[in-house]
């Protein structure tokens, strides 16, 4: 429809974002992202094993579709400078998601450092993307700090709880100018959707995508969903009322007038 | 001579460069990315780093995430 | 994926069922219903204007797709039988929505007449699908009195406040054998999927569609989101968690370890 | 003669038809039903129906609804 | 404040109602029923256990509390019927809350054998009060047959979820004019308060209450979320708004204006 | 029930705090403050007006409320530093609540400047309260500066809206070992008490008691509902079922066994 | 004698009036209500029904419920 | 002699100390406070404290707030 989302140059049609984590198997995924038309794939950066010859992931990533790298592990700005560094000498673009995380039990991200890691990112050139907790005062800071767009959770990773967040997303979306692209929590399409139809620009999925028993069908079922909420909300969402509204005519009944 | 890669201590022989590092160990260079005593080293110049006592190696590869 | 709602012996791929009513011109909705696939919509019965020469509504609907007469305007069950009697001799055939409602600000069925028709439009030979509150005990007479399904409704109708009554047609997916179709207030995709994953058969959804400013567009994006939460229904709704699961690996983190 | 057109009193002329009549009204007789006299007339015996004084007449058709 | 609930010339002060099953004693249960000032209280007629000696319950009831038997048990209008005239019979009075259950998973109500009940006991002088499913068109025949007020639920009994029929149970207070009694599923005085909030006339709870480590301090704070919750109806609960509105005033701060 | 709180050596025996912004008269908030016996209430401090003579506020402040300065107006670290010098040197004390607000729409805090402010405040010995968007990394940075207790909003100031951030207070409230005092948003009772269910260990409520109809009622409204939702929290909230759970005997029925 | 009480059968003697069956068995008459096969016995009337071969004899009480 | 009394330029008469600008102002002192050039003053100072041309006055009170 003409519909798309830009950043840093890119044309992106499909609003939904895929997480490479924790697919059965890297041909599955390969065929989950390629299904669903997915143009932006997140991955991560380790240590290789070196007792064992592993695959390279990214011979299973659609040669379409823009790669980001995310910095999970980081625990500080500092931490996470350095993967973001690795990852670009890696020849992996120079897209990166900022994550920092100090909490082992939901794994919130650690605004400050994140929005630290923002200020000497974007100074290098990288297009950076912050996955935070969603806080107005310093979602502004990340779009002075020039981030590309702010990812607000909508519950904790993995955790397949929607979009907790409801308010601060909504919020968000009226008063950030950047996109709002709701990253982590999401369990089903309807939450990916509705995430959608608030005004976000995009969606990240992983687990629920990943984990799922049809992992291909369901990634292509988020996507249609989050095409879905965005047609929506393109085309007006529409006003809710207390009472009912007829859909079928109110006159022209087959009825004698009872009085 | 006993360098640390990945964090762990390791034994190695002498005179290894990068690229004999990565051989040794039976990776694929590519898509690997090196961190040398905390410098990022760029593939061309791996022939040209000889590695040294108590020197730190970080290779690392991606993989999938979210 | 070979998953398709068989009723009275029609296959039904396409679960999303489309009213007619409140378009804004019978050729916009003709190409919503065409665009969107749709296999089921439903019309009215109305006295026809003498005064003026209308077109027929029945030359904008798409061949492939079945009619199911509403009788709406019924007041009891004597006029939704009247009116499923004239609808058949108008050959539209025996597909019958049952709406029985006396309350003219909430539109809310009358579960009781509402069986009562159901009763005897059954021993008819009708297909019967009644349009009814949510209560399990009444639903379940519906089922012993031959129903080919039963509709309850999610809100008001055209309310657009989506599936208000969450909690009773879980119930009623579990424990009613025949397909929950949800009927009334859907105003949004995302709560049309959210019927999909809680096990659904199908929605029927008019007004959202009909008043939206892309009808066709905003078909399509229904058609699209019922389809997502069908595939995550299939495939298994993820289970929720309090706390997170990382969806990037926990371990070779490249850090030296503080200590 | 005086005979009631869904649910209004109306005059028409003596030994009209049902198919007279529709075609009085203008009306394209396809996919209409009637009503005559709370009994429902199947379109083939619409010729041989004369209304009578009193009598009363729902002619209907389909319209969008939900 | 002047504020009470009248039914069948009983004055209401408390609109907390209070089951009596579940207690892990009769002592503890008295204490609880006196100390939150309970002015209505149910109980259930059973079969004597022939074989040992028990204690009278209604010993128990603060002699201030109007009792208010249930049919738990019944399966039809006859059988609530037949339990109804006993408990007359026993003295108890005629105050019934017509249970009539045939589903034994969710212990939701059967409507229909329930407006049975319904218009016979009311013709034998009984006060009545159906617990039933939040359906209108039922509401409105139970008004008709004489019932003093209506009992619909939150949540299924002793399910301990909340008023998860909130859109109905608002519409019956708006379109009932007998008092609007929310029975079963509150497991907090939240949700105890927010009924009375909606304009509800009464709540009863039973399970949240017995089962808790402290019926007697729980039963007094459901009494007070109660009264709460009616005290902020009457007093107008207050609009919601999606932007701020400041609590502290917007004038005189101690700033030099920023150019 | 021997249940307080104690915060810088202060008993607070009442977990309804109450801000004095808005009310009709200072008499009647005078009456709604004593008959609510609320321990801790907020004041702002404004440039007086120079042309008028207007009452002292303090003077219809209960005797034996402790009172907390905002820094209401606050745009920055450095002016709500001033306002808590200011406040102090006024004899009012040192207890401050942090409030440094940049965002005019939603009134929503600058966590990053809020917590500044904490760290110089709680180095002159103030006792400090940040009112903070509800986001774990920044409440823990409030717990290292030495905050008394964290006060994240439930929604926008004034809005009434309720605990919409419930998800991440209930984080809060597990991880943070400072009292939780939701401030802001609450607008009935019942989401007062909702909040102490959490876990909570106070609110501060304003706008919905001071704009009330009957502001001392309201008043006191509230301290109940919070009252109970402590008792409901200490006691044990009940876990909730998705099937139901009888609170009558599910034996000894009078019926002859339908076979 | 066989009658059956609370639905379930048991031997008693003849002769047993429904205040001998409270007795016999051990109850206390406050608060109970009886039902003779089918028909609600007034505890005035005790005394007078003597229970008879194969009656029904229904012995209810009040217990806690919501 | 022009000062800026909370944020606004006023003439007042020289010599004047914030006991006298407080006296002029009709405010009563309980309770209020006040910065003086951005110094805030104990109250026992403001008799010694005689403003100057172009001094700046904060005048503050206590109101409601949330």
């Amino acid at each position: 429809m003409g519909d798309f989302l830009e950043i840093a140059g890119k044309k992106i049609n499909n609003r939904l974002f895929i997480g490479t984590g924790k697919f059965s198997s890297y041909p599955i995924m390969k065929v989950a992202l390629e299904e669903s038309g997915v143009d932006i794939t997140t991955v991560a950066l380790r240590r290789v094993n070196t007792g064992s010859k592993t695959e390279n992931i990214l011979d299973y990533i659609p040669s379409a579709c823009k790669i980001m790298i995310n910095t999970s592990g980081a625990r500080d700005a500092e931490e996470a400078v350095r993967i973001a560094r690795l990852a670009k000498a890696a020849q992996s673009g120079n897209w990166i998601k900022i994550e920092v995380i100090r909490d082992n039990k939901y794994l919130l991200p650690d605004n400050l450092e994140t929005l630290k890691a923002v200020e000497l990112l974007v100074k290098e050139g990288f297009v950076v993307f912050p996955y935070m907790s969603p806080d107005l005062s310093m979602a502004r800071r990340m779009v002075e700090a020039g981030a590309a767009a702010i990812m607000p959770l909508g519950s904790p990773i993995g955790s397949n709880r929607g979009v907790k967040t409801r308010e601060l997303i909504e919020i968000l979306v009226n008063e950030i100018k950047l996109p709002v692209i709701v990253d982590a929590g999401l369990g089903k399409p309807s939450e990916a959707c509705e995430c959608m139809e608030l005004g976000c620009a995009a969606v990240l999925v992983n687990t629920a995508i990943a984990i799922s028993e049809n992992p291909i069908k369901m990634a292509k079922a988020f996507a249609q969903a989050v095409y879905a909420g965005r047609v929506a909300y393109l085309s007006g969402i529409p006003a809710t009322s207390k009472i009912a509204n007829a859909s079928s005519p109110l006159t022209g009944f087959l009825r004698e007038d009872k009085t | 001579m006993l360098i640390k890669i990945n964090g762990k201590a390791e034994e190695i022989k002498t005179g290894l460069s990068l690229v004999g590092l990565i051989s040794f160990k039976g990776l694929c260079a590519e898509k690997l990315v090196i961190e040398h005593n905390l410098r990022i080293i760029p593939k061309e110049e791996w022939q040209g780093v000889v590695l040294q006592e108590n020197d730190s190696v970080e290779i690392l590869s991606f993989v999938g995430g979210g």
